[in-house]
């Protein structure tokens, strides 16, 4: 395929960058770290996007741009996310998963 | 393209309009004058609902990726009455000292995620889909972590944000993989190419489960309710129904236009996740003595019976879904409203603070029985129709069983209504809570949640209209 | 042969520090290792020919978003802090829905035949990037574009409003 | 056309009479319900008189003898193409006779009642029920249609209730009533159901289809049958029951003696000449039924009259309360003429007994009133009932006792009075058909005269008894009644029966069979010398023969402990085995299902409360996990 | 505006006066003239609907008007009458009637109290109007929904709980009848006709058998709940119990009655093939229903519970009777229902008024009721005999023509489970006398009952409607039964129809 690498060995690295990312989210306590997981998943996802658009439909930019987005909105979405991690740590003085747990039930 | 073309993405450029024109003026405001802010902002607001009655033409913009029909049209109508209302719903409580320096902030950004709902539903494809999506749930979280005192508000957001960002991430695979075996993340082009590939039908879920967090479905819907017991009453109200309804909005319209092809996967998976849905937000609902976290749970269960409709894939459906998401967000609000009027005055939000309302504030407890009701669906108010539409939907396509245990459901709600109803009505209270009179625009909100309720089921107009514009899987 | 050499060091490397970043139990160290995978995913993208978005993936996550993340981490923790991992059972329902998940996909994306379009590439240069980027027309992003950035402008009023301090 | 339409006459005056004193009857002055009840009954009298003296005597009867006239008749209520309910009057022989009987009695009641009652609180509201009660009874005996008899059957029941609960203070009172009510409810069922199987069977209500010869009732007998009875037969026997509870039969009896807590004139009307009498009625009105198709339920009908008879006549021997005696007594003759029908047939010579049966139904109801109103004046005079604190009062009360005297030789079969010839023809009938029984009847007719002697010496002979004030006799709104009717307990055994009343309406010819008669009337005077010998002096005498036979005696003193086995049967087994365990099922198994639903429920909801832990990734290991999930059954399993 | 839209309409403007009403004065006179025009027009329509009978009219229904509501879906507002609607309405007026009499005195929250009440009615008046399934249904739950505050509110004993389970069983019920309602509506037209509501539009169409079979025991047990079948229903004796005065009339008079009606008008009538076929099972059930109740009746020492089980007994019967599906059957039904109607609502408004004055519903702790409260007691005689089916009274009508209409069968087992439902006029008669003996007769058991007083004028006027509907119903029942006849002949016709088998559909 394009220059010699087939497209599954890309998918292979974005699905398992993908799962590593939800292990990260599944289990990291912290949650600064958990918001990187977050990031692993989106940029699995960027790889998805481009290498589609490269490999399968280069006529279009769709995949390209549809990652673009994706990149912004992460920004975005860490930037809302740190924040609000600050109140957090502001009102629990930690940043522990666990112990922002006041509500349940 | 010219500037009569914009006109089509009218509600949109207004919103946009506005929330700028808010911002301008809160930053050109002294301090002696920002509290003129809310007010006016209000009225725009109201303005800009008039005129989004007014005609307007139909149509498709920027390649595709924007169109508007009567139905979308509709569709924003509807979610900018809800909008309107939780504005004034949450007028006294942004009046508080507390919010002093937030306080048109929190209607700019209220706005923001409108705007995002909008062309969400407007979307032509997944990007802006996407788009919209993020835009409807990035500043939420903000407004859910609004109170800084508060460290459930915190606690609300950082869920709210990280759930979502989780779920998107899904959603975004699951598209990656929708637009990998299709080419094209246009719905009319994925639409075609659509067919029940297992790849596909793992985009589809990874997609549904993404969906699935908007409308809190069981298991997507964890967050909800810690979300909505530790935001703001207002933005409570919001995210239960004017988040949730522009989302089942857009997932009705892509489930009826995009995926037709595999209608009978999505069925049955509506099918399992409906009854999953509706049984678990019950039992939760069970015992909560929170009200807004008893709601949050009823409105779990809501969103299962949303599916009913979504399930039918026809005509007779969507209107069913669009009709109900209506009546609830006419119930729902008057629910929260009380809530919201009395959280204002008192900060009380338990169950037991309710006992004995009706002595001391009977107007607000009326109120409150014929929002319970409502969402009970019990006759004569709106939410009996709704829900009854909803289950003939359900049962055109056969689902009979689905509707029993849909009913059945409904009666355990009617359960959890009936203890709130109960603890207003027939319990007694040594202190209950003291009348007092709220605010004119908590009385414009509750009164115009009032009217729908009352009004929706008899006056047939609506549902028509709504029946005419809808459309179904052909 | 040296893309496919090049493509398994990138992927190597991506994937090794991905799991570094999550199993580290250094909250810096972690974010660091995020930026060798984002930065090896540069790489990817420089090997696909797009250039610019590799670009824009270099200064905005590699550039912008870790380096938002390192400076929350040194506001909320000290640098020697050890973060915590989850205890035993959630790690394993974890760890065994996330290899049936990731077996599960990889297994039917690998049964999927892709099926490449026939049409003609366009070129992916900064230009024709621009043309699209502001193009109203067919496969023209100028609404995305213009929707991000009231998106970006709430994000921003919203992050201000939950981060500042109370004035008390 | 037959001018008999005024007949209706009889039957609404009792009507208006019951409502208007029920509803207005306290406005006036007691005396004033008293004098207007009788009046009215006294119109119903002579009204009844007319109707019997035009019917028997004032047109000759005709080839087919005396047939049955409908004087009117309504649809009440439609139920079938077929079966519909009418109220009509049926006038034939048996029913102008009871209509006689009836209002006779009813008046003769009414009058002495105004003295009785005299003072009593409610007394409106006794004549109103006594209005009702002879309402009920006289459309009882007009019924043209079986169900319009069950309707008026049920009407008699209540206000029987009614009159017997009338000291409704009293507990024992109130007992009673209830017992009397439920005990002939639960026989009436068996009436109702026989009424559905026989409806069933012949598609008629109808009296008079029902008993003709060639009708559906007997030409279907051959039809299907249950356990080798025909279905006609089972249905005969069903409505047999309903006629046996009514009238007392063994082992349905067991409310009369009871009954007698109803005042006095009460138990003389309800309890001994009348509506004791309408399960008798009810089998001569279905008799060619019985006789055509239905000989087993006949035998059925033979064998109960002859035990009852002499069952009844066992425990009147050893009873005190006087009332209870006349109760037992009035058992043992009913007895007489349920065996009186058994052994008749239909048709000429052998319809007999049928007619020995009416025959004896109306003298027994004569001189039966007149023992209870007599008992009633004794009462009255005394205020006890036990007849061992009685004794002498022939001297206190002298027309009381000539009456009674009378009553009592006229029960005891002597020759020249009433009860003689009723009798003799009944012992004809059975001697014809069955031997057995006749014997048995021989010994009641022994038992009956001695415990009817008994009674008489025990209150106005034997030794002068201990009063608190000394009687006197009754005034003469009491006495005239009595005297009335001991007149007609005198003479009304010349009555030409075997011409009037007859199984198939045809003239009879009978003879007093002196074979039958003469050792019956000896034995009648053995059993008046015994008693005379045991009871006209104080001796010692009785209590002997009470320790000779102690087991008869505590077992007939005990009434055979009947009520015993009632009382277990209710209390224990209804009560305790089968209503006890209803409630408590209903209350912990069925209701308890649907209230363990709601536990079930609200327990699920307790247990899956852990799912919403406040944690964050738990959020998240669901949410994934329920994707997955999905993936893996619709990607593995459905697709 | 049409006549029958009275029957909503004067209860909807009844509840509007109350409003402006300030107190149990205002409201309680409001309430009466708005029932006493209730019973007028009840009064009016019976004699309007003979008059149009006897002038020779054979329409089905009469009065019927219709008029489109929700045209994409063929809802409609359509109501008519026919003899058993007319005879059910003018139960209805006269239970509200006498109803508000009874709650006189209801000083709590009386407003509210009142209108409740008459909303609740004004559902059932709906119910008995409507022939579109949809409003119908409406109108059922209407008329079950403010069940809950009625007892909740103004209830006595574990009311809450009472009241609850109520509600919520009878919200099952309805759980059960929306599945029936909407597999009627899908299969009221052939393929690609218009769906309908319409109860006579449904009934021209033959539905197929297989969906009659799915359909028919939600639709049966739907409306069988409220009309307490046998074993669901145990939410009558605690709501009855708990209820006030006025609700325990109208709810055993009435509302019951909307569970018998349902039965036959929807199930029965509209899926004849499958009431066929299924009858056996309810008949079994209902049997068990007659006597069991009866039997529960007698070990109970509350008198509401006694009327309750009672209740369960008596609305056995009823359902009996439809079952046996020939036309003096379901006469005998019919009438059933409004004897029952009226007689167990004058118990409730006795045990009511008892209630009132001695401050206890157990019979042991009463006696000799008869010499302080004469007129009550008598009262209480008269509605007890009624109920042990004395003639004269309508009990008796009722049962009469139900026994020997199931015993018309031409099956065995018909009738002997019709004689096995005859043993409970005894079993009735045993509790009723016992009540009767313990309660009103003997000796006065506690001296602060010597200074009780008799009826008050509200009192007697509640009681004695009810009395003469039941003396006239028992001593001239031909109309009656005649009207109802009239109207059943159509439905009797059906239920012999015979119609093809189609598949059902269903996911």
């Amino acid at each position: 395929m394009h220059q010699g690498i087939p497209l599954h060995y890309f998918l292979i690295v974005s699905t398992l960058m993908f799962f590593i990312g939800i292990f990260g989210f599944l289990t990291r306590r912290n949650l600064i770290t958990i918001l990187m997981s977050i990031e692993l998943i989106l940029n699995s996802v960027n790889i998805n996007f481009v290498v589609f658009n490269r490999y399968l439909f280069p006529h279009k930019l769709q995949g390209h741009f549809f990652s673009m987005i994706v990149i912004a909105i992460a920004a975005a979405e860490a930037a809302v996310a740190i924040a609000i991690i600050i109140n957090i740590y502001r009102n629990f003085r930690s940043i522990e998963v666990g112990k922002v747990d006041e509500m349940k039930h | 393209m010219n500037l009569s073309d914009l006109m089509i993405m009218r509600h949109e450029l207004l919103l946009t309009l506005l929330a700028v024109s808010i911002l301008i003026m809160d930053l050109g405001a002294g301090p002696k004058h920002r509290y003129l802010v809310l007010p006016v902002s209000l009225i725009l607001f109201f303005v800009n609902l008039i005129i989004g009655f007014l005609p307007v033409r139909e149509g498709t913009l920027f390649g595709g990726m924007y169109h508007t029909s009567g139905l979308i049209i509709l569709m924003k109508n509807i979610l900018n009455i809800g909008f309107f209302i939780v504005m004034l719903q949450s007028f006294t409580w942004l009046k508080k000292e507390e919010n002093k320096l937030k306080m048109s902030e929190f209607y700019v950004l209220l706005l923001a995620t409108l705007i995002g709902m909008n062309f969400m539903i407007s979307s032509g494809d997944f990007l802006m889909f996407y788009l919209g999506l993020e835009l409807a749930t990035i500043p939420m979280a903000a407004l859910a972590a609004y109170v800084h005192h508060q460290t459930r508000s915190a606690e609300a957001g950082i869920k709210l944000i990280l759930i979502s960002a989780l779920s998107s991430g899904i959603l975004l695979f699951g598209l990656s993989m929708i637009y990998g075996t299709t080419g094209s993340i246009f719905f009319n082009e994925v639409k075609a190419a659509y067919s029940s590939e297992p790849l596909q039908v793992l985009g589809f879920i990874f997609f549904f489960a993404g969906m699935g967090f908007k409308i809190s479905l069981v298991p997507f819907h964890l967050w909800t309710a810690d979300v909505y017991e530790g935001a703001p009453v207002g933005v409570t109200s919001y995210l239960s129904v004017i988040s949730k309804g522009a989302a089942v909005f857009i997932f009705i319209l892509v489930l009826y236009t995009v995926f037709t092809s595999i209608d009978f996967l999505w069925k049955d998976l509506t099918y399992i996740i409906a009854v999953l849905t509706m049984t678990i937000g019950n039992l939760f609902a069970l015992r909560q003595k929170n009200l807004k976290r008893l709601l949050a749970f009823s409105s779990i269960a809501q969103a299962g019976f949303i599916l009913l409709g979504i399930i039918a894939g026809s005509k007779l459906g969507m209107a069913s879904v669009i009709y109900f998401i209506l009546v609830y967000i006419f119930s729902n609000l008057g629910a929260f409203g009380v809530v919201a009027a009395i959280h204002d005055h008192t900060g009380k939000e338990s169950m037991d603070d309710y006992n004995g309302l009706y002595h001391t504030n009977p107007r607000l407890s009326l109120l409150m029985m014929l929002s319970l009701f409502s969402l009970a669906g019990i006759p004569p108010v709106a939410g009996f129709f709704g829900k009854f539409f909803l289950f003939t939907s359900a049962a055109s396509g056969g689902y009979y069983w689905l509707v029993f245990i849909a009913v059945l459901n409904a009666t355990i709600s009617l359960y959890y209504y009936l203890l709130v109803v109960k603890a207003m009505f027939i319990n007694k209270n040594d202190h209950p809570i003291e009348p007092f009179s709220s605010d004119i625009t908590t009385r414009l909100g509750l009164l115009i949640c009032t009217a729908g309720i009352v009004a929706l089921g008899f006056y047939n107009t609506v549902y028509e209209l709504i029946n005419k514009l809808s459309i179904g899987i052909n | 042969m040296n893309n496919l050499v090049m493509f398994f060091i990138l992927s190597g490397l991506i994937l090794v520090f991905s799991v570094m970043t999550v199993l580290t139990r250094r909250i810096l160290r972690s974010a660091v290792f995020l930026l060798f995978v984002l930065l090896a995913t540069a790489g990817l993208y420089f090997m696909l020919d797009y250039m610019f978005l590799a670009a824009v993936q270099l200064t905005v996550y590699a550039g912008g978003i870790v380096v938002l993340i390192i400076f929350s981490i040194l506001l909320t923790s000290h640098i020697s802090e050890r973060a915590a991992m989850a205890g035993k059972w959630p790690m394993i329902a974890s760890a065994f829905v996330v290899l049936l998940g990731a077996g599960v996909t990889l297994y039917t994306i690998y049964s999927y035949v892709f099926k490449a379009s026939a049409e003609p590439a366009i070129p992916s240069t900064m230009k024709s990037i621009g043309s699209h980027l502001i193009s109203y027309g067919e496969d023209g992003y100028a609404l995305p574009f213009e929707v991000i950035s009231v998106l970006l402008l709430a994000v921003m009023i919203g992050a201000i409003i939950v981060a500042k301090k109370e004035v008390k | 056309m037959h001018g008999y339409a005024y007949t209706v006459y009889i039957l609404l005056i009792p009507f208006i009479i019951f409502i208007f004193l029920g509803l207005f009857g306290n406005r006036f002055k007691p005396m004033f319900s008293g004098i207007v009840g009788s009046a009215g009954l006294l119109v119903s009298f002579i009204l009844s008189l007319t109707t019997a003296y035009r019917y028997f005597f004032a047109s000759a009867p005709g080839e087919d003898g005396y047939t049955a006239i409908i004087a009117m008749n309504a649809v009440w209520l439609r139920l079938t193409e077929t079966l519909h309910i009418d109220m009509g009057i049926l006038l034939d022989p048996i029913s102008v006779m009871m209509l006689i009987v009836i209002t006779t009695v009813s008046l003769m009641v009414h009058i002495y009642s105004i003295g009785y009652m005299k003072g009593e609180r409610g007394y409106e509201r006794f004549f109103s029920f006594l209005s009702l009660f002879t309402f009920s009874m006289l459309g009882l005996v007009v019924a043209a249609n079986i169900f319009q008899m069950y309707i008026f059957w049920e009407l008699v029941g209540v206000s029987s209730y009614l009159l017997i609960g009338f000291y409704y203070q009293r507990p024992s009172a109130v007992a009673a009533s209830k017992k009397a009510f439920i005990v002939t409810r639960f026989a009436d069922l068996g009436f109702l159901i026989g009424i559905l199987v026989l409806s069933f069977t012949t598609g008629t209500f109808d009296f008079q289809t029902l008993t003709d010869p060639a009708g559906p009732a007997v030409t279907h007998a051959g039809g299907a049958t249950f356990l080798g009875l025909s279905v006609i037969t089972w249905s005969l026997i069903l409505v047999f029951m309903g006629g046996a509870g009514k009238s007392a039969m063994f082992p349905l009896h067991i409310w009369l003696p009871d009954a007698m807590e109803g005042p006095t004139p009460v138990s003389a009307l309800i309890h001994a000449a009348t509506m004791v009498v309408a399960g008798v009625y009810l089998v001569a009105r279905m008799f060619p039924v019985y006789a055509l198709a239905g000989i087993p339920a006949l035998n059925v009908v033979a064998y109960v009259g002859g035990f009852t008879s002499l069952f009844a006549a066992v425990i009147a021997c050893t009873q005190l309360d006087i009332k209870r005696v006349l109760a037992y007594s009035t058992m043992s003759q009913i007895g007489y003429m349920m065996l009186a029908l058994g052994v008749a047939r239909y048709g000429g010579h052998e319809g007999l007994g049928f007619m020995a049966s009416m025959f004896h139904l109306f003298t027994h109801a004569m001189f039966k009133a007149l023992l209870f109103l007599c008992a009633g004046a004794v009462i009255h005079a005394v205020h006890t009932n036990y007849m061992n604190e009685m004794g002498g009062l022939r001297k206190y009360l002298p027309i009381t006792h000539i009456t009674f005297l009378v009553a009592c030789l006229t029960i005891a079969g002597i020759p020249t009075f009433a009860g003689f010839f009723s009798k003799d023809e009944i012992l004809a009938a059975a001697w014809h058909h069955n031997k057995f029984l006749f014997f048995v009847e021989y010994i009641v007719a022994g038992l009956t005269a001695f415990y009817m002697f008994r009674l008489y010496f025990s209150i106005f002979q034997g030794k002068q008894a201990h009063y608190h004030h000394v009687p006197q006799e009754a005034p003469y709104v009491m006495t005239i009644p009595l005297m009335l009717l001991a007149l007609v307990s005198v003479f009304s055994g010349f009555i030409p029966f075997h011409s009037l009343v007859t199984s198939d309406g045809l003239h009879l010819d009978t003879r007093i069979e002196w074979g039958v008669a003469i050792p019956s009337v000896l034995i009648a005077v053995a059993g008046i010398g015994v008693a005379a010998v045991m009871y006209r002096k104080e001796s010692a005498l009785p209590e002997r023969m009470a320790s000779t036979f102690r087991h008869l005696y505590t077992w007939s003193y005990h009434k055979f402990y009947i009520d015993e086995v009632y009382l277990f049967i209710t209390k224990k087994v209804i009560f305790r085995y089968i209503s006890t365990p209803v409630a408590w099922f209903d209350r912990h198994v069925v209701d308890g299902t649907i209230n363990g639903i709601a536990w079930v429920i609200v327990s699920a909801s307790q247990k899956v409360k852990g799912l919403q832990s406040g944690q964050l990734q738990q959020y998240a290991l669901v949410f994934v996990s329920g994707a997955v999930l999905l993936i893996l059954v619709f990607i593995c399993l459905l697709y | 505006m049409h006549f029958l839209n009275l029957f909503v309409v004067v209860p909807a403007l009844t509840i509007v006066a109350i409003l402006f009403t300030r107190d149990l004065k205002g409201a309680r006179w409001a309430s009466a003239v708005g029932m006493s025009i209730q019973l007028v027009l009840a009064g009016a329509l019976v004699f309007m609907y003979l008059s149009a009978r006897n002038a020779g009219v054979a329409d089905e229904m009469l009065f019927t008007a219709d008029s489109t509501w929700f045209p994409s879906l063929n809802i409609r507002y359509a109501i008519g009458v026919d003899g058993i609607s007319v005879a059910m309405i003018a139960l209805t007026a006269v239970v509200i009637f006498a109803g508000v009499f009874a709650s006189w005195e209801m000083e709590f929250l009386s407003r509210e109290f009142f209108i409740s009440l008459i909303l609740l009615c004004s559902g059932v008046f709906g119910f008995f109007i409507s022939l579109d399934l949809f409003t119908m249904f409406l109108f059922y739950e209407l008329a079950v929904i403010p069940m809950y505050l009625l007892i909740g509110i103004w209830g006595s004993g574990p009311k809450e709980y009472s009241a609850m389970k109520l509600t919520l069983m009878l919200m099952g019920g309805s759980a059960l009848l929306t599945v029936g309602i909407l597999g009627l509506y899908f299969h009221s037209a052939a393929a690609g006709g218009q769906h309908t509501f319409h109860i006579l539009e449904i009934a021209k169409t033959d539905i197929p058998v297989t969906a009659q079979r799915f359909f028919f025991p939600f639709t049966f047990i739907g409306f069988g709940i409220l009309g307490a079948l046998f074993p669901l229903h145990t939410w009558s004796p605690d709501g009855h119990s708990s209820a006030p005065t006025a609700v325990s009339m109208l709810h055993a008079g009435v509302l019951m009655k909307l569970g018998g009606y349902g039965c036959f008008r929807v199930a029965m009538f509209l899926m004849p093939e499958a009431a066929n076929e299924m009858a056996w099972i309810f008949i079994i059930l209902t049997t068990i229903s007659v006597v069991y109740g009866a039997f529960g009746a007698i070990w109970q020492k509350d008198l509401k519970y006694i009327n309750a089980y009672s209740s369960v007994s008596h609305c056995g019967l009823v359902l009996f009777a439809l079952l046996m599906m020939n036309q003096t059957a379901m006469n005998g039904a019919i009438i059933q229902m409004i004897s029952h109607g009226l007689m167990t609502a004058l118990f409730f408004a006795l045990i009511g008024m008892i209630y009132s004055r001695t401050h206890t519903r157990i019979i042991d702790q009463m006696g000799g009721l008869m010499k302080v409260i004469p007129f009550l007691s008598a009262v209480y005689v008269i509605a007890g005999l009624a109920s042990l089916g004395l003639p004269g009274l309508s009990g008796f009508v009722a049962e009469a023509t139900i026994f020997v209409g199931a015993f018309q069968h031409a099956d065995t087992f018909h009738r002997v489970v019709t004689i096995v439902a005859t043993t409970s006029i005894v079993i009735t008669a045993v509790y009723i006398l016992r009540v009767i003996g313990i309660l009103l007769l003997g000796p006065i058991k506690n001296e602060h009952f010597e200074h009780l007083g008799d009826a008050h004028w509200y009192e007697r006027i509640s009681t004695i409607i009810l009395v003469l509907g039941i003396a006239g119903i028992g001593l001239a029942p031909l109309w009656l039964s005649d009207m109802i006849n009239f109207s059943l002949a159509p439905i009797i016709g059906k239920l012999s129809g015979l119609v093809n088998d189609v598949p059902l559909v269903l996911n």
